[in-house]
């Protein structure tokens, strides 16, 4: 099988569906000619010409709009916002238009676009270039949204993004788009080409919205994560030698309860880890619904790890980032605790 | 000692107690401005935008090079629309004050401004309109009964009880769903005039804002991106001159017409007396036309009134004399179409009301039927698992759950 | 002490602050000749001048810009979003830059700016006049949130975000502006005069900021809320004949955590309740932090009520409502867990 | 089988491997452009968005009436301000490539845009840059020091590690800080000014966006509400026809100037050579004048080219000839200010290279001693509880948990 980085796979998403689907149009900030600040549209424009690959104005919010008029005049707009920090003007456009569209016309009209974005940090980028604004998304109804851990995921959730009547906001934790990362800024890069899920089919597949997957079973607890984070709480269980049962939430909304869920209720101790900041996170959902669902059979309080209550600094990236240290503290407490 | 404020305040013309004054309005006499070639670059005709376009003079004649020079039938069509705007709107808000709907919003005095774009287009065009053009959904045959229970959120609500009154759609008459939030719908309709291009069809969008919604960051996105790609689409500023109590010089039209918008975009502007109705038909056909030759898109500002309150929530005696709509300088726009048919003599006084009287009627027999279906308060009731659908397009099961959850607290 | 109803101690708050102080300024679509939608402004621009109580375009982000602006000059703007739910046009003014401006300038720069909406249902409103986005703001690290459910709080807590340097999203329950609501819309409307809370100084008084209020002390169960489902939560404690500690968060951020689990660790027993969409809602971050301090002396599971996962739908508005019925059921289950 | 695609795409005038073409740039003499009195209404002076505000011709003259006839010290000063920024930007370059700094912005071409506008105002008014100003830094007197301590992140970091590289601050030189959100500045600088109007002061703000920032809502928000409350306040748009790889055509630049969006709000738009330091300066003062007269805000768009690459993450090769900015018909600003000068007789080519050779050296010094202070990889490193600082005026308490946590962490 192909050996693709999280940017290649992405980019064979797109090309796949530009391939298949005449509706389908790429739009956005250097997308076009460029390729992408990131280069995941590169080619696109040579292959599919520039009608069907659009550079845009720098506006956000016009590009939303501009692409659920588009889909509601039967295309499929794949929509990217260069970061996600810079999605903010095209949150009302998203919130109050996008996402209730097909509910306030009972299904008359829909739109389904797909927002790509970039999100998370670990790329000095400072406090503008390193948001995880998922829970800012979540919380709006009728958005699916989704963040893809690893190459072989990404090519298979952006097409089945793109292939939904429902809009999707995908979320690229861009720290991994050439590899994946333990969360120790010290260590040489590891490409993808190392990990299993780096073998990414040439063709047309898709993973399913709404599933998490269980990235490894185990006993001792049930470690709850997503993006970048997945890697690192992979990491420091493994450091820990723990025997943790590992789920990648990758769908956000709608959420895999059932097998989170399962799994919580079998090993009676759960660490749930994300990126964004901590307070009012998608973290305290996932700690919600499983003490609603779990609570007899918890051994200890749910460990909650997150970016501290800030924005993300350029100068502490690595103190703000929650890396292995403290994951590891917090699986220690999770596990302590009786 | 502060020194006294500097800044600018915009202040309304006329308020309670004061005489009405409309001598803001620059007006041009019918017949006099220019109609240039679909085809004229947007510089070469922006005195378009600060011109009136007017067809229809004192004397109820039709003058000019915009006249559109419209079939007998077509314009009785077009009364009868506008007509019929005027007397749904007026039963609609008595069924409100009654206590049987729990919201409306009339379009009087701005009948014209829908009713004439909506006929100098085609039917596959597509409509992208705000809350105060129901004249859009006559002219696309709209069944009063279905707006009707729209208004009703009854069991034929064609939003199944999620959308306030008026927020009507229509996919067989190519109108899109109302939206609550102001102005979204501007570059919208954009996106959906370059997909129409990107497909290679004939077909456009036209989409409505109010004066006071323009001021929003989707105004200036729609003209941009309509500049940017020549999208054909049709963009127009309905200048009712408020916005609830606010006079239109706090969007910006204290300064320049909203039409002027347009030219720093490349965009042409047309400045129309939105209460003619053979203006407006002959502004939104060259428009039309200009943005079918690929020409791209029009900024079209129609100069109105509106002569009734903002809502049922608002009493315009508040914030403006109580005379105002009586003293705009436009007039009425059914009344001057009426009398254009009279001094044609196709029209009269006696067949004016015995439509009237025909519209009441149907309107009447309509809102009978609508109720069987339910009111708010009354009747059959819309199921409330309805609730839980559409958020997407399959229920997920966190919907199921909780449509569960609601069964079980209301037995 | 004077009678008031919420909309007259808002406007008593306003009143003072701008008579005090000739920073203050207030401006919105609507508020000044007209005195606001929900007269909230009235009679104030007849009072100070079309100078200091400011009408404004229709463009929630310019007006957000324009405060920031103004408050780096040195006033203190007083902004109003006519209803909540169009707030979102000034989402990236408000989370990329009132937010963030004191952090990334190292506060050389601030902009106290308090910025007030109308938010909840239960007047007919639908989906677009009825949103309660608390969630979507307390996330965002930098901008204080603020709810009252009384008109005495209401005016110590507005004048408390005017006078305050960083800034405020002031949420106001519109349901509870003429008076409290126990949640059942057939009863007759009750006025605020009938409540000990609408006894409302004229003069000058704060209620700090960052301090729940314990409005009923009890043993049995701990119910924590704020805006108008506080009086949903305590009638339906009532009607259920328990004795409920009851907590009024009224400052989301910063949150009062200690008062929340001090309560909690007391009772044992927890039921929180908002009318915001339950997914990813406030009232998840209210559990994940309750159950992570109070793990050992919780008997029984979190209770979350809250608005279901759809939009506020114009014909069910008391079947998305989480009235005294949801409340009761909830009530119930936390009160029979075991 | 679909028809083909109607939609219009604009396309950059030339791209790697393509001979440059500016022949889309429209030119006027330099001295051909009449000057209006500053109180001229916005619609009378509708060519200023049109022509292009010169003096500098090609044989180093300043002509016309637009020559603000400056001292000859003062284009001295000028002259070592903008060679300053260029020596800065090379050397802060350099150390971005060696490893010293996460990233970098050049204004490279540009400096002109910052340098001559900044003198030409008063210190008390208050600037709003984007990221690509820094000669504005020069002006106000801000030290090197302190800039590369911002750039380092370091101990002595006036923005205490928080922000990007270049997104400076600075509360006695009255400039603002410096947003990575493109835009956001631009409606702020509005809302200052109307502070500054209703406090009944004469100060004046002024801000600075990118032609491609230009679509973003904010943009729109600062004209209008300039517009509505006559706000002292210079809105400059920075045209140096590149988005990162995005070429101005796709902002609207295609179709109008965007000096021209101005007059459509009643705001006059002047098109200057940005790279004439004379023209630069007396727009600037045009537009203060006017502004602090009381008639409002001015648009001014700068045509300029952005000779170097986006930032240290761009490669402009991928996307525009490699020797694009050499045959940018409006020549290099430092350049031409120097030949002015050595026109006049009061520079030479010896006094330049002293200058630069001068400014280097200082340069150098400020760049050893800021590296004292700690860089990205090396040397004192800020304390890392500052993290917690500043989020709010004052630490609550889940922040001095999280602090506390921190702490343990690391220990
Ligand atoms: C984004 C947004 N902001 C505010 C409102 C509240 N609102 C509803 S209608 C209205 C006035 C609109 O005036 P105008 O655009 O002139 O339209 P008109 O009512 O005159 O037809 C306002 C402020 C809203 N619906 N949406
Ligand atoms: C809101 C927002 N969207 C996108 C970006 C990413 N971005 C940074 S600079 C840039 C190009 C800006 O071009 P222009 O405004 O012309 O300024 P210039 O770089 O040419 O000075 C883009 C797209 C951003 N910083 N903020
Ligand atoms: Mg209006
Ligand atoms: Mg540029």
């Amino acid at each position: 099988m192909p050996q693709m980085n999280m940017i290649q796979a992405l980019n064979s998403a797109m090309d796949i569906t530009l391939g298949r689907d005449p509706a389908v149009v790429i739009l956005g900030e250097d997308v076009g000619y460029f390729g992408g600040v990131f280069r995941v549209t590169d080619g696109l424009q040579r292959k599919y010409g520039t009608h069907r690959v659009l550079d845009t104005p720098i506006a956000e919010g016009g590009i939303i709009a501009a692409s659920i008029g588009m889909a509601v005049n039967g295309l499929r707009p794949v929509a990217e916002i260069q970061f996600a920090d810079y999605i903010y003007p095209g949150y009302d456009q998203i919130v109050s238009e996008l996402a209730r569209l097909r509910y306030r016309s009972a299904s008359a009209f829909a739109a389904p676009v797909t927002i790509r974005t970039p999100c998370g940090g670990g790329i000095r980028g400072g406090q503008t270039h390193s948001q995880s604004p998922e829970a800012l998304f979540a919380h709006v109804c009728g958005i699916k949204v989704v963040m893809p851990s690893n190459p072989y995921d990404a090519k298979g959730l952006l097409i089945a993004a793109i292939e939904d009547d429902d809009p999707v906001l995908f979320l690229e934790p861009k720290r991994l788009y050439n590899g994946p990362f333990d969360g120790d800024p010290n260590k040489p890069a590891v490409p993808w080409s190392t990990h299993a899920k780096g073998e990414v089919p040439d063709g047309h597949y898709t993973v399913p919205i709404g599933k998490a997957a269980v990235v490894r079973e185990g006993r001792e607890v049930t470690i709850i994560s997503y993006g970048t984070m997945l890697h690192v709480a992979e990491a420091a269980a493994r450091a820990l030698g723990l025997d943790a049962e590992i789920i990648d939430v990758r769908s956000i909304v709608p959420l895999d309860v059932e097998t989170l869920v399962t799994s919580v209720a079998k090993t009676g101790r759960c660490l749930i880890a994300h990126e964004a900041t901590r307070f009012a996170g998608f973290g305290a959902e996932l700690v919600a619904t499983i003490q609603e669902r779990c609570f007899w059979q918890l051994e200890a309080p749910i460990e909650r790890v997150g970016g501290w209550d800030t924005p993300y600094p350029h100068a502490f990236e690595w103190e703000y980032f929650p890396g292995p240290q403290r994951v590891g503290a917090a699986l220690k407490r999770v596990m302590e605790a009786r | 000692m502060p020194r006294p404020s500097r800044l600018h305040v915009p202040h309304a013309p006329a308020r309670p107690g004061e005489a009405p004054d409309f001598s803001y309005v620059r007006l041009s006499p019918a017949g006099s401005v220019a109609r240039p070639d679909v085809a004229a670059a947007a510089v070469d005709i922006e005195n378009l935008a600060v011109e009136l376009i007017r067809v229809l003079d004192d004397d109820h004649r039709a003058l000019g090079p915009w006249n559109p020079h419209l079939d007998v039938d077509v314009l009785q069509v077009g009364l009868r629309h506008m007509l019929l705007t005027r007397v749904y709107d007026d039963r609609m808000l008595r069924t409100q004050r009654q206590g049987k709907i729990s919201f409306y919003m009339k379009s009087t005095g701005e009948e014209a401004v829908a009713v004439a774009a909506a006929m100098a287009l085609r039917p596959s065009d597509m409509l992208f309109p705000s809350y105060r053009q129901q004249g859009l959904q006559f002219v696309r045959g709209a069944k009063l009964v279905d707006l009707m229970c729209q208004l009703l959120s009854n069991t034929r609500d064609m939003c199944k009880g999620r959308q306030l009154p008026v927020m009507y759609h229509s996919v067989p008459g190519r109108l899109f769903s109302i939206s609550g939030n102001l102005a979204t719908q501007f570059p919208q309709a954009v996106g959906w005039a370059m997909a129409a291009a990107i497909k290679g069809s004939d077909d456009l969008a036209a989409t409505w804002i109010g004066e006071g919604s323009s001021a929003e960051a989707d105004f200036h996105h729609a003209l941009l991106f309509a500049s940017v790609y020549r999208a054909p689409v049709l963009l127009n500023v309905v200048n009712n001159q408020w916005a609830i109590s606010t006079f239109q010089g706090f969007a910006g039209g204290e300064q320049r017409s909203f039409a002027a918008r347009g030219p720093g975009y490349g965009i042409p502007g047309l400045r129309v007396d939105g209460n003619d109705f053979l203006a407006v038909y002959a502004a939104t056909e060259w428009a039309a036309e200009r943005a079918r030759k690929g020409a791209g898109a029009t900024l079209i500002e129609l100069v109105t009134y509106r002569a009734a309150a903002h809502s049922t929530s608002d009493d315009p005696t508040r914030y403006r004399p109580k005379d105002d709509a009586e003293r705009w300088p436009l007039g009425d726009p059914i009344e001057r179409l009426k009398q254009h048919l009279i001094a044609l003599g196709e029209w009269s006084e006696e067949r004016h009301a015995t439509l009237a009287a025909e519209l009441g009627e149907l309107v009447g027999v309509a809102w009978k039927e609508a109720t069987n279906y339910g009111t708010l308060t009354e009747g059959p009731r819309l199921d409330r698992d309805l609730m839980f659908e559409d958020v997407f397009k399959e229920l997920p099961r966190h919907l199921i759950e909780q449509r569960e959850q609601l069964r079980r607290e209301r037995t």
